[in-house]
């Protein structure tokens, strides 16, 4: 086993390699609702789940690995301790991590076959001369050395730092990408090269912490996450131009699109330089708070380094650390630090990548990348048409089976079909079930993230009967399904808890049951016949915050067990023979997300060009306003009260 | 007699060592724990010296206090972490000397003068707490209510002296 | 004169030498409040050793300590009042930069 | 003697008490599973932070068990079972109990994390959230016993137990205990939606070993000062005392432990918010309504 402890196989160690194999603790990587969406039910396994991969023995990869991820996966890894394996799922190649000690199909079966034979292959191989070092492109460290109050002085060998004389400190860095060893250009306000963004180096300044040492895995897309420039004595039109790529120029500080730089002012000099810090913030009495540290400063630099009367020599001044940094809500200017909350985070969807700017643990602001969005639509230039419905499903594995809805009514559209009436009431009712599976996965979500051991354990459960069950299994899981809700709603402290949290403007491009607890009546499924006769209404709330949402899809999942016992029957959505028709194809469906819509060209029985629009982006737009200000806690409930499928935010 | 000499001696010595260390390390977190050990010591030698409901108190109110004191030290110094072992004093002899003569005064007076006779024999531990209860809130009365106005007004004066006055608060 | 009382003593004047070396050495406003607090420390044990080895069946000096504890609090209440309101005009509580209290 | 029995009985009820939490967490009560995690535990590698303040970061989950520790030995399981019958037992209960914010903070910052950090910190803020809390009830406790002893007290309760006789210090009490052992929905400290494991997020191994077993302990202690204070410790009609003690420390820690799990996590804040202008107010009118009933019946 690759992950082994080294050390022979003795008797105590032999109990405790059997311990170990009945004690699976295990991280899923991209995320929980993959695992609930794929219908794993990881906890009926016996498998523990680790919130954090410092706890955890066997990292669970689900589905093919995207490239996104590749490097927050071999990060995850390296943070586990031995002995650790890996559990791959249909992942395919695993490119920065060692070989799967244990595979399977994409079904319980085949999870529990899995878990069995990794059982025994721990027992066996916990303690053994198997162990390898584990290394990957995103775990190369170089050592360089810093002055932790200035952080853009930076060395390749120790020494004092030239500004205030500290000593300087050993740190390491990501090595760079592309042009490892590369002379770091020693400028008087250079810029630090790639340092990981390490959410805890500004903070104690205790030297740049090692991505892998952090303790959620954060994708590291190796900007400077706390250096940030600040010409403090040029005017705004001053040019910034990137170190490395002279032709790359702006006219504010940011990063370079190149090489992700941090972009240096042109000709002013003495301009300081970032200086990182993190902060405290002032809850309640000022109280608890979370900590600063002042980072870099300009020393002498400000009032031309005259020795000003009664200062002795050394001593450095602390009003031109805090001239120009971030003040927080009540005015006291403390560091900020960037903390990634990372693409494997219990609670937060898998694979959505949230760098929050924290000041103290209130978030100052808060921005998210996907790191598992679909590339590109089309594989090749013509595919056929179940080719191109399969394709739309597997981009997003939370909704399949809304996709290959969409997909097929474009497709009828453009070859001039239309199904016949029971069909389509059929597919609808389909979509419908998915649509009470995806708002129960948001609530084991919820669960998981709030503390609510109970509902994450029983709406899981429910989803899991629930996303292949027929009409006549629905019929019967439906009182279990609104005890559950109506438990819900009943549970204390509950409403306390979301009341006012999560408010939002209420943006036009926004739609589904974000959009409709806000009180819009957009709804792609108000003008299908198909709905009118299963008697839809546009279900809407009022107040639009986290409390709005939970009883707005609380109340959908009602209404869709309802359209499918109305319904009847459910059939998977497919198209009849195309033949070689050509035309164009628009289809718009209300995916559990909001509407999504496709348009597809198709000539000759082959579609050869398609695009797609997804409500995700106008969510993912939200978060930065939603989440600023407010306490953390409060901000991961409110990001997570908008239900994002990293999945569908097309890159 | 000669046990609570030895524990008085250790943890005297473990207070003033600790009290030491509060200023020779740079990381401020040590430092404020530093103190805060430091005052347990000191809550251990009231033990010691029998003083239970004293120590007791002691131990428990300077665990609090130093804590809260630690997290204001992180948030005004200029790097908690402590990592650029920076040179945070001033005025290094004239303190020392201050210092140094402090001591030698006091331990002139303390060794020179003649306290008379130590008495030995010392109430129980719940005499001593019933004794200083009704002192508390008999003969003492009026010191103790004041005491504890002192420091509701103290907390009322710090909190209005913190909060950001109205109308410089950045919306 | 028994021994005990001089080790106490002695105790409270090397804290008290401690304390007042810190409060005079440091620059920043939170150390100095430290010093101050190892030399209120320094007072308590000096009471309580007179307490013990020359007046212990007399109550008022537990009280008096009890009053110093108060004022341990009271102090580094008003302390860290003042250090967030400067920090918040001046940006720093570095007693250095006090020159000019003024505002 | 009886430090070693105490001793057992805290190994045994820690067991029991991992026990009633993973049941309450997974829904299936294995009584094999602590032994199995344990060993486990004992068995993987026990990993270093990078730059770790590595004083901080070792002394945290021992400190921890020190302070647990110590909790529990002014705890009288018997009328002869007790570690240390100090006069003023339930306040050194109190003074102990202080260095469990001392220990997680040095636990949040030891492993330079920023989950752990501000895990740490979060533990300072709901400190003075259930301080008070804690004192202001033991306060009117003492008050009917008219002592601090811890064995007095129980003996105090020989007519009516306490919860009957002031049964709002109980509920402040028992509210402002979970607060002090984080136990959900006060799980701030190590609340896995927002800080994925925060303060115990970066202990692997042996080093988790211990702090997991200290927050038993902790639990624990906490449930015998609440029988101590409120259940009439030892004293029961049928059982003999020490039984009668298990009991109801079980019991009461078995509540503790799952209860709380049916509220989603309080904010900090809004804890802060009930404990000042709820809770403080409320143990007030407790102690005065104990002084009247104290002068008034002689029970």
């Amino acid at each position: 086993m690759i992950g082994a402890r080294s050390g022979a196989l003795t008797g105590l160690r032999r109990l405790v390699a059997n311990a170990l194999a009945r004690d699976l603790r295990g991280f899923v990587v991209p995320g929980m609702d993959v695992a609930w969406a794929n219908g794993l039910d990881l906890a009926g396994t016996g498998l523990h789940l680790a919130t954090t991969p410092r706890h955890a023995s066997v990292l669970v990869i689900i589905g093919p690995l995207p490239a996104g991820l590749a490097d927050a996966a071999s990060v995850a890894h390296a943070q586990m301790p031995r002995p650790r394996a890996i559990l791959a799922l249909e992942a395919g190649d695993l490119a920065p991590l060692p070989a799967a000690d244990a595979t399977g199909a994409l079904t319980q079966a085949g999870l529990v076959a899995a878990l069995a034979d990794l059982r025994r292959t721990i027992a066996n191989g916990a303690f053994g001369s198997g162990a390898r070092e584990y290394s990957a492109p995103a775990l190369e460290t170089r050592i360089e050395y810093t002055c932790p109050m200035h952080p853009e002085v930076v060395s390749d060998q120790p020494g004092n730092c030239p500004k205030c004389g500290m000593t300087l400190v050993p740190r390491e860095t990501a090595a760079p990408l592309s042009h490892a060893g590369h002379a770091m250009p020693d400028m008087s306000d250079g810029v630090t090269a790639e340092t990981p963004p390490d959410p805890v180096a500004a903070t104690h300044q205790h030297g740049a912490h090692h991505p892998s040492g952090d303790t959620k895995t954060m994708v590291e897309d190796t900007h400077a996450g706390h250096g940030h420039d600040h010409a403090k004595q040029t005017d705004a039109s001053a040019q910034y131009t990137c170190p490395m790529h002279p032709e790359v120029t702006s006219d504010q500080p940011g990063s370079c699109r190149k090489c992700g730089m941090f972009l240096v002012p042109v000709e002013d000099k003495d301009a300081h330089a970032g200086h990182g810090h993190t902060q405290t913030d002032h809850s309640a009495l000022g109280s608890h708070s979370d900590h600063s540290a002042h980072g870099g400063h300009s020393g002498h630099g400000a009032h031309g380094g005259a020795e000003v009367a009664g200062i002795e020599a050394h001593f450095m001044s602390m009003v031109d650390l805090t001239r120009d940094m971030p003040a927080s809500a009540d005015g006291l200017k403390m560091e900020w630090i960037d903390v990634p909350f990372g693409p494997f985070f219990p609670g937060l969807p898998g694979g959505l990548e949230l760098e929050l700017t924290l000041d103290g643990d209130a978030v100052a602001a808060a921005k998210a990348e996907s790191g598992v969005s679909a590339v590109n639509l089309l594989r090749e230039a013509a595919t056929s048409p179940e080719a191109f419905i399969d394709q739309l499903a597997a981009l997003s594995p939370l909704s399949p089976v809304a996709y290959r809805e969409l997909a097929c009514r474009a497709l009828e559209q453009a070859a001039g079909q239309n199904p016949a009436s029971d069909t389509a009431s059929a597919r609808a009712a389909a979509v419908e079930r998915e649509r009470i599976a995806s708002h129960l996965n948001w609530l084991a979500g919820f669960g998981t993230q709030s503390g609510l051991h109970w509902l994450e354990r029983r709406a899981a459960g429910l989803q899991l009967e629930l996303r292949h069950a027929d009409a006549r299994g629905i019929a019967a899981l439906t009182p279990r399904t609104t005890a559950l809700l109506r438990r819900l709603h009943r549970t204390p402290l509950l409403h306390d808890k979301l009341n006012g949290n999560g408010k939002h403007a209420d943006g036009d491009a926004l739609s589904g049951p974000v959009a409709r607890a806000a009180g819009s009546t957009s709804d792609a499924r108000s003008d299908n016949p198909v709905y009118g006769a299963l008697g839809f209404g546009v279900l809407t709330g009022t107040g639009g915050d986290a409390r709005a949402r939970l009883t707005q899809r609380t109340g959908e999942i009602a209404q869709s067990l309802g359209l499918i016992a109305r319904a009847g029957q459910i059939a998977m959505p497919e198209v009849q023979n195309i033949g070689s028709v050509s035309g164009k194809g628009e289809a718009i469906v209300e995916t559990p997300r909001g509407a999504a819509q496709l348009r597809l060209t198709l000539t000759g029985g082959k579609v050869t060009q398609a695009e797609i629009s997804t409500p995700t982006a106008a969510l993912v737009a939200l978060i930065g306003a939603m989440a600023r200000g407010r306490e953390l806690g409060d901000a991961m409930t409110a990001i997570g009260s908008l239900d994002i499928s990293p999945w569908e935010l097309t890159a | 007699m000669t046990i609570q000499m030895f524990f008085l001696a250790f943890f005297g010595g473990a207070a003033v060592w600790f009290g030491i260390v509060v200023f020779r390390t740079h990381s401020m977190v040590r430092s404020a724990l530093a103190l805060l050990f430091s005052q347990t010591a000191v809550g251990l030698m009231f033990l010691a010296m029998q003083a239970e409901f004293l120590g007791v108190l002691q131990i428990m109110m300077m665990a609090t206090e130093m804590s809260v004191m630690a997290i204001f030290m992180v948030m005004f110094m200029m790097d908690p972490g402590g990592m650029g072992a920076m040179e945070m004093t001033h005025q290094k002899r004239l303190s020392l000397w201050a210092g140094g003569l402090g001591v030698v005064a006091a331990l002139a007076a303390i060794w020179l003068a003649n306290w008379g006779p130590a008495v030995a024999e010392v109430p129980s531990a719940a005499e001593q707490t019933a004794d200083l209860g009704r002192e508390l809130l008999g003969r003492s009365m009026f010191i103790f209510q004041s005491a504890g106005l002192t420091i509701l007004t103290a907390m009322v004066a710090a909190t209005m002296v913190a909060i950001a006055p109205q109308k410089e608060r950045p919306e | 004169m028994s021994f005990e009382l001089m080790i106490a003593l002695s105790v409270g004047a090397a804290m008290f030498g401690t304390g007042l070396y810190g409060a005079l050495s440091q620059t920043n406003l939170v150390m100095i409040i430290m010093g101050v607090e190892l030399v209120l420390a320094a007072a308590l044990v000096n009471l309580v050793a007179f307490w013990r080895y020359l007046h212990p069946d007399e109550p008022a000096a537990q009280m008096f300590v009890l009053i110093i504890m108060a004022v341990m609090a009271v102090e580094m209440t008003v302390g860290f009042g003042i250090a967030i309101a400067r920090f918040r005009s001046r940006g720093s509580v570095e007693m250095e930069e006090a020159r000019e209290l003024k505002g | 003697m009886t430090v070693l029995v105490v001793l057992l009985a805290l190994a045994a009820g820690a067991y029991l008490i991992a026990i009633l939490e993973s049941w309450a967490v997974h829904g299936r009560l294995e009584p094999a599973r602590p032994a199995i995690s344990a060993l486990a535990l004992l068995g993987r590698e026990s990993v270093l932070a990078r730059t770790p303040d590595r004083l901080f970061f070792e002394a945290g989950p021992i400190l921890l068990l020190v302070a647990g520790l110590l909790a529990a030995a002014v705890i009288p399981l018997a009328p002869g079972l007790i570690v240390t019958d100090l006069a003023t037992g339930a306040l050194f209960l109190n003074a102990a109990l202080a260095y469990v914010l001392v220990a997680l903070i040095m636990a949040g910052w030891g492993p330079n994390g920023a989950y752990g950090m501000i895990g740490g910190w979060r533990f300072l803020g709901q400190f003075i959230a259930y301080a008070m809390l804690i004192v202001m009830p033991i306060t009117a406790v003492a008050m009917r016993a008219e002592s601090l002893s811890t064995v007095t007290i129980v003996q105090s309760q020989a007519a009516l137990w306490n919860i009957a006789y002031q049964p709002l210090g109980f509920v402040l009490f028992v509210v402002a205990a979970m607060g002090l052992a984080w136990l959900p929905p006060l799980d701030l400290p190590t609340a896995p939606g927002d800080l994925a494991g925060g303060v115990e997020a970066e202990y692997t191994g042996v080093r988790l070993a211990v702090l997991r077993l200290a927050r038993m302990v902790l639990i624990l202690a906490l449930a015998g000062a609440t029988v101590t204070f409120y259940l009439g410790g030892w004293l029961g009609p049928w059982l003999p005392a020490p039984v009668w003690s298990a009991l109801k420390i079980l019991i009461v820690a078995g509540l503790m432990v799952s209860a709380g799990r049916l509220v989603p996590r309080v904010r900090e804040a809004r804890y802060l918010e009930l404990s000042w202008k709820l809770g403080i107010p409320l143990a007030l009118a407790n102690i005065f309504i104990v002084g009247v009933i104290a002068l008034v019946v002689p029970i």
